[in-house]
């Protein structure tokens, strides 16, 4: 038979009759090639099929038989091709939200996205993802999304929207007034392309790029040392002493997947590795980095800037060239200045500040080490945050001033997230036509005389070019849900071009980058690879040639000769690994994650310094006003810098869905502004107490280990002379290790996990990911704090040592497997017990909720469902959904493998189980053996630090036996003799004592 | 009719003689057939503690019923005075025996020098000076306690003056409670800490319950032994059915809690609690069941019936059995910490050391049998001890 | 149709005396009705020991049985489970159920026996000779075969200080 | 038989035997008295309350009360430990004193064991009451289904559902059986029809023949013979629920006959609580006499004791352990945020009996009461401490968390106190409180007049 492919993704759609569906027909591409295989293969009998079929189908029925009454189900009346019931496809495409970027895969299922996955294809994010990455599939199905175009709230069609708008846009531009096009970050070629255009077919269109959480101050620097506003490619995996003044390139800082990526190479002593970098940082606010770092330096913001030029007139002494003026270094600088002299050319020195003086600093630092080129590439360059502040001011001012005709925005959300919200919205009473494509209804898009909604990239077609060379394509890998419209064919539309934009795209690639690639015959060949794979890389480099010099920084010195450093109180605001820049703040999913330091969630809060707590006497959870603007609770945060507060940004959305409204505060209002660049902090706050308090939800209360030897932790040293160093108690354990009963051997598979804790970062990944696999609810803020949230796979986070300068350590913490599991033996209902394969496994529709296995688990990650959290529970009228994660849309991010659990049933994680059937069941297919590594576990796939390791215990060459065959490798609690099934390498940190 | 005054005659005094003598003998056998030092101290300590048990239940048989107000063991009473009689002498070689360097042979904590840190975390009770402060006081309050309360016992008889009995109820009550906490911390000392790393909560009273079933075959065997010998005419099948329920009785009582103990750590299963039992099984497997058997199996289905109890036939074997049954366990209890799994046994030392044990104690106990008549007529429940009969 | 005659007292001791007298005499009493057992009455009366006591053991073995029986089979043979890496047949675990059932056929088997055995039972019938036999009286009945004399035996009765010698027929 | 002059009488009065029938049967009679409606009015009241905490949590789910991940139990379990262990006195009364031929049982064992078997149902309530899923708690039972599917027999909740269910039922026949003759008294003395065609009924026909009472008395002996041990079994394998786990606090192998001990005392002093009033209410003062409550108040000072020596026990050995976690466990237990609940059981239990010490005090009505009530207090928070405490810091400080009750789950509480109440004031309407036969049997040896009938 003639190999069979699948056929373009328009294909999926059931109705045909739009007519820009029908000819995508003859594109051809393949999906994994695993998925590939499995359904070509010709030794593929009925049985197997029918195998694969009922797996499914009776996972489908479990989730909505039992306690849950049957909801729609219909059935097929022509099967379309390419959904297989019960099989899920994977598509390549591109998760950029203009804050971060990141490749992915997006697992389909029955026509549903309902899961994202990072892209191993590309060199960038390296198969990695985020915390916003993975949940960015539920905005997709996001209750609080423009369903139609809209004129002043009321619904209208497209063809009315269009002639309307464009009569607008004629008249402005023949009233010659300006056409302001305002977006995020465009790193979209063929969108660039698309607005050239546009800008071609109206005169006075211009392009105003607005960032909510700019880099414009590195631009600038950049600009003066270089000549060019650019910013660099960093290769943190090519540092072997790692500077980061207040950059948490870990959780925020500009592509923190990518930098993940590079970090966790020289960080991992495994498979051999005996080399790992050193990570020194300098920080106020306790942040997701710095609590990873080596050294963490408390550092007030407002003395940063003189700490570098300090730093930077040190390395110009050690070097030779001397500064006048400055007060003299502190030891430690001038420590880390020989420390640093010792690496060139091996170092890395970032700073995470907007200011544009620090950049230059910065700059001049990596400059005399020797760093660019070699840790710093300037002919690759960063595409993202382009935003230059001073332009989007001058936008204001114009609006203000009547000259802007006609203002289309772009997905972005200034009324919110603008410092000056107010005068933006000022002006845009002023603005002849405003019209916002975005795609969740929110602030700005309530103020717009028209809302032409965008689609969700899930729909969209789209390209990327992330870093000079690294293309990448998003393709839809759903129909439209609602009836909206791709910005870029608005904007196409407007100026009189009628293509649809995917076909713009394949225009412009094959224009301008077909020819990057010789290795295809036909475009169409080339088309359907990269569209398979997802990314696309050019080689290209940037042309224009950088060089250094000093004269701006040498002002910026003379500028500090003789300055002393203020002793304020600092406020320092922030975007956590949650909501961000509040962006998706009405995803659940995000609002319920833990911050991996506060381990808070459904608010902002301040954090304050137990020192400067003490002195306020401000206590936990005391209701504390900043510069009489917004009114927080105060959490007293330990490792905060005595004078440095922290607030997230992200919060108090207003016109937007259920879960953001009204969660937290707006803090965008507090930011400053420095030579015209928005400032991330603001020195000088005036702090006061209120006498009320105001309970923050904590996924964690107890923050002691209490000497007890959960997390065991060693030094580079003692672990180069003794590969044991931390881990003793593990072997005095192995040794006391005795049974009553003999060991149950499982013949075949043994599933097993094991944990590196050098490269776990805690950034909360691997949480999203298993929600979105496993169905796991979201209980709401008053649920969280009665402690009754539900993940299955927790971030344990511990303190250690001086309460005002502790160190900090994780321990990612889900069901331990345990052979000689203490739940199962207690369950009277026999609803878990352990699998022949060494699983530790939950029959719901067996359990009747005695509690009893959770109450005996050592470990605490059984989870019961209090409350009917899902919907399936048999009574009416007793639902506990505070997000609306339950409504028919929320509900089609489920995935239909996982049973859906009623009140009053115990749940856990499973190891994914419904992975390891999945690929059993193909490796079944195809006859042959499960490879290591081929199953991966949702946690483990979410993790860009690839710190989780899931394999065959059985197969000593495994991967997961390697690890825990290190000297590294113990088990939590091993003492109570558990057995667990997962293994916690040893936290190693690079440190001389 | 006077078989109630009991006169030690000749022949049973060359009996126990005897036995001392054959006990003293397989000791001095032992030490030259090389048993080695440790073997034989931790048989001087089991028959050491066993009967030291014997004379102790005697006085608990006693005083537990004077607090009760019963009546009908008055007819005995005495008997379990007499037992009692052995708990100065028995706590008198326990305090030599550990002078002796007993203590240091065989109690690991006492090895200060090299103590893991789990020991060091104990040192503040598992210390030498410590421990025998406890020993001391032990056997003190247990030696006091016993001989005013037979003093109390035999004024009482001299008028039947209610003041005396008055006494008694208070002795008694002391008693009881002393021993409460004592019989415990004693097991804890002496036999838990032979195992210093292991530790279980139930262990006292565990120890307290093999002590109650093998005291109560012992004083059944003295009664019935007097009976043969054609005293205590009194005591009918009525009161040996009595002895021969609580034999019964406290057979299962110790069932119970060895289930208890067993089976809450077979169940949990956690290495620093298992470890006493899978040493056990590795070395003991035989002695293992058959102290189930002896102790539990036996009594309970050969004393289940009525008759059984009352027919000396079935009875004294059954107590005979029990009575080995628990020094059994109390080998189970004592050998692997003392000894270790490989160098225990039972041979010449293990048998004759208790064979020279029980004549002392059988020597104590009816010496000073014979200083009194056998049941104190003016007890005012000694008419309702005389006159009892009852359908079940 | 049969005769018979019934006679009370009032105090158990009383009783005992008389019955003693009059079984001396060479009557026969069939039965004695009295407000709680008079301990031996049943020497006089020449009652031989329950066998009750057989069947709770006999019901408590099988109960026993049963329950540990069962649950090997289920966990060894019917559906064996890997609980907390326990083995299939954990005994240990089996020992309450198994107890707890003992217990309950010993006592159930008795009790049941017991009533059928005396013919008792929700709402059985039976001839209440004197409503004050739950009460205070202590009543013997003595069944009259045709040849022997009512009245012989009634002096009987009253020589032993019986009181309400009534003679009685039942049809 | 002999019995000793010194021996106080048990039965107060010289009375012949139609008095005591008369005098038992009294409270059954005639019309209730305002106290007993006001005492059911208050009784039902709490049941109703109770009733609508159950509507709650079965609708809303166990999210209706205070639990949360960490510590999954804590009101339920502790009161269904808490009316086990009451539902022990009864059969300990009537059973073990039995064997041990403890004449005075006869006066109190009836309502005792009534008093059991309520309270059983009290405690039975709340292992169902605390399922997620108590629609489908059938799947507890072992019954035989398509899927083939068992229970797990290595579950201590498993066997609760044995241990209870046989205590149960043995009780009810045991307290039946015992009632047989009693009823047929009830009947006999029954003026009107109905009531003696019911009673009639209920006594099952009973002549009071001599055959009848000699197997009568040997049931009662082996049912005895077997409630023995089935009371211990039961509180112990409830204490198995705790003691089989890994939990520090829960796994100590003393449980067992700790929880026996406890389980008594508690019960005897819930026998006092009752008892007090009811004799004068029902005026019985002549045969639940000062004696009795003495000796039931020697039997707390001795359970309170032992109960006491365990808690030492385990604080000492938890200690001597070594191990950490053992160790903060009882620190936790002392000196922790549940401190307070901790002493309070101390101050009940251990030291407030031995007041019984003084024979002023364990004579002293008053007194008595109000240590029962003390008693039954501490005893529920001995269990309040071994749930909560234990759960709220075990393992991993990082899933520590506090508890707080909330009005669903005390209304659960309450409710069965109603129920238990309702159903006692029931019981004393529809049969004889005390055991009319076994006091008439002893009341030649005990009575006060014996002197008189006693020939020496």
């Amino acid at each position: 038979m003639e190999k069979k492919y699948f056929k373009s993704i328009e294909e999926l759609r059931i109705d045909t009759s739009r007519e820009n569906d029908i000819h995508a027909a003859g594109d051809k591409f393949y999906i994994l090639d695993a998925q590939r295989e499995a359904l070509t293969l010709p030794s593929t009998t009925r049985r197997d099929f029918l195998k694969a079929f009922g797996f499914t189908i009776a996972s489908a029925a479990v989730a909505t038989s039992c306690e849950q009454p049957v909801r729609k189900a219909i059935p097929f009346l022509i099967q379309p091709e390419g959904i297989i019931p019960g099989k899920a496809s994977y598509y390549a495409s591109t998760f950029y939200d203009g804050i971060d970027y990141c490749s992915v895969l997006v697992k389909v299922r029955d026509g549903r996205p309902i899961k994202i996955e990072g892209n191993s294809l590309s060199s960038v994010t390296k198969g990695g993802t985020n915390a916003r990455t993975q949940a960015s599939v539920l905005n997709l199905y996001d209750n609080a999304r423009h369903k139609n175009p809209s004129k002043n709230g009321s619904e209208i069609s497209w063809e009315q929207l269009d002639s309307e708008v464009i009569a607008k846009i004629r008249e402005a531009s023949s009233s010659n007034k300006k056409i302001v096009i305002l977006t995020s970050s465009v790193i979209s070629p063929s969108t660039n392309a698309a607005i050239n255009d546009f800008a071609s077919a109206f005169a006075g269109t211009e392009l105003v790029t607005y960032d909510a959480f700019p880099a414009s101050g590195m631009l600038d620097a950049n600009e003066s040392s270089f000549g060019v506003p650019f910013i660099p490619s960093y290769r943190f995996d090519k540092a072997d002493l790692i500077v980061s003044f207040d950059a948490d390139f870990l959780g925020s800082w500009l592509s923190p997947v990518e930098y993940t990526k590079q970090y966790i190479v020289n960080r991992k002593l495994v498979d051999g590795q005996r080399k790992m970098s050193r990570h020194i940082h300098f920080e106020g606010a306790m942040s997701l980095t710095g609590s990873n770092a080596d050294y963490r330096v408390q550092l007030r913001p407002s003395h940063q800037k003189m700490v570098l030029a300090q730093l930077l007139s040190e390395l110009r002494q050690q070097s030779g060239s001397a500064t006048p003026g400055l007060g003299d270094a502190s030891n430690d600088v001038k420590e880390l200045a020989k420390n640093l002299m010792q690496h060139k050319g091996k170092s890395l020195v970032v700073c995470g500040s907007n200011s544009r003086d620090e950049q230059l600093l910065v700059n001049e630092i990596n400059q005399i080490l020797g760093n660019y080129g070699a840790t710093i590439e300037t002919d690759i360059q960063l595409k993202t945050r382009q935003g230059l502040n001073h332009r989007v001011t001058r936008l204001v001012e114009e609006m203000n001033a009547g000259k802007v005709g006609a203002l289309i925005i772009m997905d972005v959300n200034p009324l919110y997230d603008y410092p000056q919200a107010a005068q933006f919205a000022q002006g845009l009473q002023k603005v002849g036509m405003s019209i916002a494509l975005n795609v969740i209804s929110d602030e700005t898009s309530a103020a717009t005389t028209f809302v032409g909604p965008d689609h969700h990239y899930l729909e969209a077609w789209n390209d990327a070019e992330v870093k000079t060379g690294f293309y990448s394509l998003s393709q839809p890998a759903i129909r439209p849900i609602f009836n909206t419209r791709s910005a870029q064919e608005s904007l196409l539309k407007w100026s009189g071009n009628n293509t649809d934009f995917r076909s713009y795209i394949k225009a412009y690639w094959q224009k301008n980058l077909f020819a990057a690639d010789n290795s295809y015959l036909s475009f169409e060949s080339f088309w359907n690879a990269k569209l398979h794979d997802g990314v696309f890389e050019s080689g290209r480099k940037e042309t224009v040639a950088v060089a250094y010099t000093a004269d701006a920084v040498n002002k910026v010195l003379a500028s500090l000769a003789g300055k002393t450093m203020a002793d304020s109180i600092d406020l320092v605001l922030y975007t956590n690994v949650g909501v961000g820049t509040g962006k998706h703040a009405n995803n659940p999913w995000l609002q319920e994650l833990p911050d991996p330091v506060t381990k808070a969630c459904w608010d902002n809060y301040v954090m304050i310094s137990p020192r400067l707590a003490e002195e306020l006497n401000i206590s936990d959870e005391q209701l504390v006003t900043i510069n009489d603007s917004i009114t927080l609770p105060a959490i007293i945060q330990p490792g905060q810098e005595y004078k440095t507060l922290a607030v997230a940004l992200g919060y108090g959305r207003q016109n937007t869905g259920v879960p953001a409204n009204g969660v937290g505060q707006n803090a965008y209002p507090l930011l400053g502004s420095e030579a015209g660049n928005i400032s991330f902090y603001i020195a000088g706050v005036a702090l006061s107490p209120q006498n009320s308090s105001y309970p923050v939800a904590r996924t964690q209360s107890h923050h002691s280990l209490e000497g007890r030897e959960l997390l065991r932790e060693t030094t580079l040293e003692e672990y180069l002379e003794n590969p044991q160093a931390g881990n003793e108690a593990h072997f005095e354990a192995e040794h006391h290790k005795k049974s009553m009963y003999p060991k149950v051997e499982f013949d075949g598979m043994h599933w097993g996990m094991a944990i590196d804790m050098n490269a776990c970062t805690g950034c909360n990944a691997c949480v999203v990911a298993c929600s979105s696999e496993n169905n796991v609810p979201v209980v709401g803020k008053e649920q969280v704090l009665a402690s009754r949230e539900m993940h299955w796979i927790r971030i344990d986070r511990y303190y250690n040592g001086d309460i005002n300068d502790p160190e900090v350590v994780r321990q990612p913490v889900m069901c331990q497997h345990c052979d000689n599991a203490p739940c199962e033996n207690v369950c009277p209902v026999a609803a878990t017990t352990h699998s022949n394969e060494g699983i530790n496994q939950m029959a719901y529709n067996r359990c009747i909720g005695t509690r009893y296995c959770a109450n005996n688990c050592p470990y605490k990650v059984r989870r019961f469902n209090f409350l009917d959290y899902t919907g399936a529970d048999s009574f009416k009228g007793n639902r506990m959904d505070p997000t609306e994660m339950t409504t028919d849309l929320r509900r089609l991010v489920l995935n239909p493998d996982v049973t859906i659990r009623a009140k009053g049933v115990i749940e856990k994680c499973s190891f994914c189980v419904q992975r390891i059937q999945e690929k059993k069941l193909v490796a079944k297919t195809e006859n042959r053996e499960l490879r290591d590594g081929e199953i991966v576990p949702a946690c483990a796939q979410a993790c860009a630090a690839e710190a989780i390791v899931f394999g065959n215990l059985n197969d000593k060459n495994s991967k997961v036996s390697r690890y825990f065959a290190s000297e590294r490798n113990y088990h939590l609690l091993e003492e109570v003799h558990t057995l667990p099934s997962v293994g916690y390498l040893t936290k190693v940190k690079n440190k001389s004592v | 009719m006077d078989n109630l005054t009991f006169k030690l005659d000749k022949k049973l005094i060359t009996i126990f003689l005897v036995m001392i003598a054959v006990g003293l003998l397989s000791l001095v056998i032992g030490y030259f057939t090389g048993a080695g030092g440790n073997r034989i101290a931790a048989n001087l300590l089991l028959n050491n503690y066993y009967f030291l048990s014997m004379g102790l239940i005697g006085l608990f048989f006693v005083a537990v019923h004077t607090i009760a107000e019963s009546g009908w063991q008055t007819s005995m009473q005495r008997v379990g005075e007499a037992m009692s009689a052995f708990i100065p002498v028995g706590g008198l070689l326990l305090v030599l025996f550990f002078i002796l360097g007993g203590l240091h042979a065989i109690y690991p904590w006492t090895h200060e020098d090299h103590l893991d840190e789990i020991l060091l975390k104990k040192v503040a009770y598992l210390n030498v000076p410590f421990f025998y402060i406890r020993l001391v006081v032990f056997l003190g309050a247990w030696s006091l306690l016993a001989h005013f309360l037979r003093k109390a016992s035999l004024a009482l008889d001299v008028n039947g003056d209610m003041q005396y009995l008055k006494k008694m109820r208070t002795l008694s009550a002391v008693f009881v409670v002393v021993f409460a906490v004592t019989s415990v911390v004693s097991s804890w000392d002496w036999l838990m800490s032979l195992d210093p790393h292991w530790f279980s909560t139930l262990y006292g009273w565990y120890v307290f319950s093999s002590m109650l079933a093998s005291g109560f075959a012992m004083i059944i065997l003295v009664v019935s032994l007097l009976k043969n010998m054609g005293y205590m005419t009194h005591v009918n099948d009525e009161h040996m059915h009595d002895l021969g329920k609580y034999l019964f009785g406290f057979s299962i009582f110790w069932a119970y809690l060895w289930f208890s103990q067993y089976m809450l750590i077979w169940y949990a299963n956690m290495p620093e609690e298992t470890v006493y039992f899978i040493e056990r099984h590795k070395y003991f497997t035989e002695v293992f069941y058959v102290n189930l058997f002896l102790n539990f199996v036996v009594p309970f289905l050969l004393l289940m019936t009525r008759r059984a109890k009352r027919v000396s036939g079935v009875l004294v074997p059954v107590a005979i059995i029990v009575f080995i049954g628990h020094w059994v366990d109390l080998y189970m209890m004592i050998m692997p910490g003392a000894v270790g799994g490989e160098h225990a046994g039972i041979g010449i030392v293990e048998v004759g050391l208790t064979i020279g044990y029980l004549g002392l104690f059988g020597l104590v106990t009816f010496w000073s049998l014979a200083k009194a008549p056998l049941a104190s007529k003016k007890h005012p429940y000694y008419k309702e001890s005389m006159e009892y009969h009852t359908n079940y | 149709m049969n005769k018979y005659i019934t006679a009370f007292y009032n105090d158990e001791e009383d009783l005992l005396k008389g019955l003693k007298q009059i079984k001396a005499k060479g009557v026969n009493v069939a039965d004695v009705l009295s407000p709680f057992p008079v301990h031996g009455l049943d020497t006089v009366l020449g009652l031989k020991r329950s066998k009750l006591t057989r069947v709770a053991f006999t019901g408590g073995a099988i109960g026993a049985l049963l329950g540990f029986g069962f649950q090997a089979w289920v966990f060894t043979k019917a559906y064996p489970l890997n609980f907390g890496g326990k083995p299939f047949l954990s005994v240990p675990s089996f020992m309450p159920v198994t107890f707890e059932l003992a217990v309950l056929f010993a006592a159930f088997s008795m009790v049941f026996a017991f009533l059928i055995h005396n013919k008792l039972g929700p709402g059985a019938k039976t001839v209440i000779h004197d409503e004050r036999i739950t009460d205070d009286r202590f009543l013997l009945v003595i069944n009259l075969d045709e040849d022997d004399d009512p009245h012989s035996i009634e002096d009987v009765l009253a020589e032993a200080g019986a009181h309400g010698i009534t003679l009685k027929k039942q049809n | 038989m002999y019995v000793s002059p010194i021996r106080e009488p048990l039965i107060k009065g010289s009375k012949d035997y139609s008095q005591v029938t008369k005098d038992i049967l009294a409270p059954m009679a005639g019309k209730p008295s305002k106290y007993w409606y006001m005492g059911i009015t208050l009784a039902g009241s709490a049941a109703l309350f109770g009733a609508w905490a159950t509507f709650m949590t079965v609708y809303y789910g166990i999210g209706t009360w205070g639990l949360n991940k960490t510590i999954g139990w804590a009101w339920d379990i502790t009161n269904f430990v808490w009316w086990v262990g009451i539902g022990h006195a009864g059969t300990f009364i009537s059973a073990i004193l039995l064997l041990f031929r403890q004449r005075w049982r006869t006066s109190i064992n009836r309502s005792a064991e009534a008093m059991t078997l309520m309270a059983i149902a009290c405690a039975g309530f709340f292992p169902l009451i605390h399922m997620g899923r108590l629609l489908l708690g059938f799947f507890i039972l072992p019954y035989p289904n398509t899927r083939d599917l068992w229970v797990n027999f290595n579950s201590p909740l498993l066997w609760d559902v044995f241990a209870i269910t046989t205590y149960l039922l043995v009780s009810l026949i045991f307290w039946y059986i015992g009632l047989i003759p009693d009823l047929g008294t009830v009947r006999d003395k029954a003026t009107n029809k109905i009531r003696k065609a019911i009673y009639g009924f209920l006594s099952f026909g009973w002549t009071g023949s001599a055959r009848h009472w000699s197997r009568h008395e040997t049931v009662s002996l082996i049912l005895a013979g077997l409630a023995a041990p089935l009371v211990l079994s039961v509180h112990t394998i409830v204490s198995f629920d705790f003691a089989t786990s890994v939990i520090p606090g829960w796994h100590t192998t003393i449980f067992p006959p700790y929880f026996v001990s406890g389980a008594v005392f508690s019960g005897f002093a819930m026998v006092l609580t009752l008892l007090i009033v009811a004799r004068k209410a029902l005026n019985l003062e002549d045969y639940i006499t000062v004696g009795h409550i003495e000796n039931m108040n020697k039997v707390i000072i001795i359970t309170g004791s032992i109960v006491g020596i365990a808690y030492i026990t385990e604080f000492f050995i938890a200690w001597y352990s070594g191990v950490e976690y053992e160790m903060y466990a009882f620190i936790n237990r002392a000196t922790g945020p549940y401190a307070w609940a901790y002493w309070i059981m101390m101050t009940c239990n251990v030291i407030t009996p031995q007041l019984f010490w003084f024979k002023k005090i364990r004579t002293n009505l008053v007194a008595t009461f109000i240590i029962s009530i003390f008693v039954n207090i501490g005893m529920w928070f001995e269990r309040f401490v071994i749930v909560v405490t234990s759960l709220h810091r075990d393992y991993l400080p990082s899933s520590w968390t506090m508890y707080k009750p909330t009005i669903v789950e005390v209304g659960l509480y309450v409710g069965t106190l109603g129920v238990f109440f309702t159903l006692f004031l029931l019981f004393i309407r529809v049969f004889p409180v005390i055991a009319i036969a076994e006091v008439k049997s002893v009341l030649k040896a005990t009575g006060e007049n014996k002197k008189d009938h006693h020939h020496e």
